[in-house]
């Protein structure tokens, strides 16, 4: 089961990177990182997993419990990626209503 | 020329993560090979970071849920500068979008969804609320209820063209829930020995309340959570005319 | 073994679902299926007992990012040239 | 008397937060900054008297995160915030959510140099971008705009290859302070190396080192005069102090080798665009990136020669005043007033490394240094980029002395402010003594 993570994180994350090199629309290249993001939130969690564990809750059944702490990482992870993605969208708006187009052609460029 | 590097950036990133993953061993948290060192005295301690969350959770913080006591207490830190980064997020979104004012019809939402969100929106918002505050008990805690809530307002401005939050009362949870967190760290610096240390009785372990400050702080988070969200949303959708 | 079945499931749906978000020509349709990936992503994170991961990648990462992307694509234009 | 270092994140983000309720932005951003400044001097001097100090957050580390301060660090604290003062200074107008973002960003760079925590600092880092981000884009006309988007793009993925990388070195150490993953690590295991080489990507797109930075010249030409040097003394300064931090975590002889070629490469490619440039703002922006890779030249030799430590604060600090000096005159054509000509002659002298300024003390040391190693050809690297250096401050300061074009009083003097930093630094002899403790980045 952890190989078929495994590769769902290194799929996503090549993928994002992919989009994000070969796009020119700004919308494109946000929709890749959002993708990066949820391929390296899955590696956290996947990093933290102990075969035969449960979720770290207390239930007195239980002895072993996955690793708690990517998880909460996971968490501060997430939130930052949309706060992140929500300004970067609105700045695609404003560039939107200047330029009247999606395009950036400027971002490989150095 | 660009799709070319696209595909052997993306192979090189797939083969190179595929890779370190064969050498990413399986955890124990009792082997003594990940005890940690004490940073500041130095030395052994034994005992692995995760194997002190999982035997003390419940005796030093009160909460049930081990991730929202770390998320809280043991990391309260991060979750500050997590929330922080929320509201650097939203204060950018509401400038950017300041001068932007959208003129466009939209076409009116049909009679069921309007009324039925209606009906919906409390049902939300206590979901949400139940969330926040059983964040110590059961999964869930500050931030999937503030997004539920704003989740809620989400519903209502689909629902409703011309619906919308007032900026001042989002902005004003806004800076009171913040203001909560970090005066609640402060009072652990003045009234137990360090900042964001828990300084309320955990009372009865498994009761809602209970665990100090880490309700507290959840519901502050939550309220922040749900009103920048729904900031965010409300400044997305643009001005109607 | 039917865990690993459906894990092997999962991972291929948010592999297929990750390609067509970068490939799509129309960006609604791209970014919803981003939003299935993530949805996806946070079934493994509840086989991976993460339930309060899950829980928020379910309500924020895929529901309120394609709010988002839909509200903005709305404000913009819809089809990539 | 106890200092409590968390004070220096916790008030700014305090006020932040109830800045929209406060409304004298001005007024409050001013007295916080102030506040900053004392207490970092306070901490300083703490610091320098009795060693390092700990402020541990909750619990102690490595359950919990702690702020681990020592000596640079310190000094790193009162650059930044006594920076921050003077150059909030130049702003003539503010509106609140101005002054929210710059105090956030602020009050992370601090943050990024005093935590003891690579988690938290990769959320500090988040923070800095993030406010970063929304200030470049503050004027929000096109040239803004696109350089916030560039700068935006290669932020959020060096936040994804930051947390490749910290995920990889949690998966070796199962903990994530940094002293306890330092105490801990020996040899450099597969998942060790390729997280060392996720996290210099991940922050070197901030640290502004060689193949990464193509957003700087973009940002800085779009943000606004003092958004461009809060940039420059902020968050870039942070972020090579947290690549200091990472060599000291990953202390091995390839490591520094490493750092050393990537900033031979940083230094002359930064040097030679800056030479080609016609926007004076894209010439400083490049300047920066030959001044960063100098820095991680000096960071390179660490391990081999003590004359490292004092170059590392001497360029940094000198190319942080000078550069945010030049910043904020770069708002307008010419130099007009004499503060303002002062400001920017004195400031050139010291990016050039000519005595007695502060950038002067920078170079000669890192020479030293390499001289020590018998490394000639860092030397001649050096001399050749200073060159370079002089021919095109020689082009700037010929234009701009020649325009005439006023400023207001407000415009003119943090400039000349931060002009005399740079001079007492390179003049004041005590300076020699606080920074020759031996040392001083391992505490």
């Amino acid at each position: 089961m952890i190989w078929a993570i495994y590769f769902a994180i290194a799929s996503l994350l090549a993928i994002g990177i992919y989009g994000v090199i070969t796009k020119k629309n700004l919308m494109k290249i946000f929709i890749s990182i959002s993708i990066m993001e949820t391929g390296v939130n899955l590696m956290l969690i996947a990093i933290g997993y102990i075969p035969g564990g449960t979720a770290p809750i207390e239930n007195g059944d239980f002895t072993t419990y996955v690793d708690p702490l990517p998880q909460a990482l996971v968490l501060t992870a997430i939130v930052i990626g949309v706060s992140v993605l929500a300004l970067a969208l609105v700045m695609v708006i404003n560039y939107y209503e200047k330029n009247k187009t999606l395009e950036y052609r400027r971002l490989m460029k150095w | 020329m660009r799709r070319m590097a696209g595909i052997v950036l993306a192979a090189l990133l797939f083969a190179c993560i595929m890779y370190a993953f064969t050498f990413v061993k399986t955890y124990d948290y009792n082997s003594s090979d990940y005890y940690y060192t004490d940073p500041i005295e130095g030395g052994k301690v034994n005992e692995t970071v995760t194997g002190h969350y999982i035997e003390n959770t419940k005796n030093e913080t009160g909460a049930i849920n081990a991730v929202t006591a770390i998320v809280v207490e043991y990391r309260g830190f991060d979750t500050l500068g997590e929330v922080t980064v929320l509201f650097t997020a939203s204060t950018g979104v509401s400038m950017l979008l300041y001068s932007l004012h959208q003129r466009r019809k939209r076409r009116e939402a049909n009679l069921i969804l309007k009324e039925g969100s209606k009906i919906v929106l409390p049902f939300i918002l206590l979901t949400g609320a139940y969330i926040f505050i059983h964040g110590h008990l059961t999964p869930g805690g500050g931030f999937p209820g503030g997004s539920v809530i704003a989740s809620g307002f989400l519903l209502m401005m689909v629902a409703y063209p011309k619906y919308f939050l007032k900026e001042s009362r989002v902005s004003i949870t806004e800076s009171v829930a913040g203001m909560i967190f970090v005066l609640i760290g402060m009072l652990g610096l003045v009234f137990a020995s360090y900042f964001l240390e828990n300084f309320l009785s955990l009372g009865d372990v498994g009761r809602l309340f209970s665990a100090g400050i880490i309700p507290i702080i959840y519901i502050a988070i939550g309220f922040k959570v749900g009103a920048e969200l729904s900031g965010i949303m409300n400044n997305l959708k643009g001005v109607e005319e | 073994m039917i865990e690993s079945i459906i894990a092997w499931v999962m991972a291929l749906l948010a592999f297929i679902a990750a390609v067509y978000a970068v490939e799509a020509k129309d960006l609604l349709s791209s970014a919803i299926s981003a939003g299935i990936a993530s949805l996806v992503v946070s079934i493994l994170f509840l086989m991976l007992h993460a339930p309060d991961v899950a829980i928020t990648e379910a309500s924020i990462g895929a529901g309120l990012t394609m709010a988002i992307f839909v509200y903005s694509i709305g404000r913009t234009e819809r089809w990539e040239k | 008397m106890v200092i409590h270092p968390v004070l220096l994140i916790a008030i700014p983000l305090l006020f932040a937060f109830l800045m929209p309720l406060l409304k004298r932005a001005k007024a409050v951003t001013i007295i916080i900054l102030l506040f900053n400044t004392l207490l970092a001097i306070l901490m300083f001097h703490n610091v320098y008297n009795n060693g390092p100090l700990y402020e541990i957050i909750a619990f102690s580390p490595p359950i919990g995160i702690y702020l681990y301060v020592d000596n640079i660090a310190a000094l790193l604290a009162v650059m930044i915030n006594l920076l921050a003062f003077i150059n909030f200074l130049s702003v003539e107008k503010v509106e609140i959510k101005f002054a929210m973002l710059y105090l956030l960003a602020v009050a992370s760079s601090t943050g990024i140099v005093i935590t003891g925590d690579i988690f938290n600092m990769f959320v500090f880092f988040e923070i800095a971008a993030v406010s970063s981000y929304a200030l470049v884009a503050w004027k929000r006309d096109k040239e803004a705009l696109e350089g916030a988007i560039k700068y935006m793009v290669l932020g959020s993925i060096a936040s994804v290859l930051m947390l490749v990388g910290i995920a990889f070195l949690y998966s070796e150490f199962r903990s994530l302070n940094i002293y306890d993953i330092m105490n801990r690590m020996d040899e450099g295991s597969v998942l060790i190396l390729l997280s060392f080489a996720f996290l210099l990507t991940g922050i070197g797109v901030e640290a502004e080192i060689f193949p990464l930075n193509g957003w700087v010249p973009d940002a800085y030409q779009g943000a606004a005069g003092s958004i461009a040097s809060l940039l420059s003394f902020g968050p870039s300064k942070a972020g090579i102090y947290a690549i200091a931090r990472l060599l000291m975590i990953f202390s091995w002889q390839q490591s520094y080798d490493l750092a050393l070629y990537v900033g031979i490469i940083t230094l002359l490619i930064g040097e030679l665009a800056a030479f080609r440039q016609e926007n004076v703002k894209r010439m400083l922006a490049y300047s920066s990136i030959g001044q960063m890779g100098l820095i991680l030249i000096s960071l390179s030799m660490l391990d081999s020669t003590d004359y490292a430590i004092i170059a590392f604060f001497f360029l940094l600090v000198s190319h942080a005043a000078s550069k945010g000096a030049l910043f904020l005159l770069s708002e307008r054509k010419g130099f007009g007033s004499n503060a303002s000509k002062y400001a920017g002659i004195v400031s050139v002298m010291s990016l050039i490394g000519m005595p007695p300024m502060a950038g002067f003390w920078g170079k000669w040391y890192i020479i030293m240094g390499a001289m020590q190693m018998e490394a000639w050809w860092i030397i001649a690297a050096i001399v050749f980029s200073s060159v370079v250096e002089a021919a095109y401050f020689a082009r700037y300061l010929s234009t701009t002395m020649q325009e005439e074009e006023h400023a207001s009083i407000i415009a003119a003097y943090p400039p000349a402010i931060m002009a005399t930093l740079t001079l007492l630094l390179g003049i004041l002899p005590f300076i020699y003594k606080i920074a020759t403790i031996g040392g001083v980045i391992n505490g």
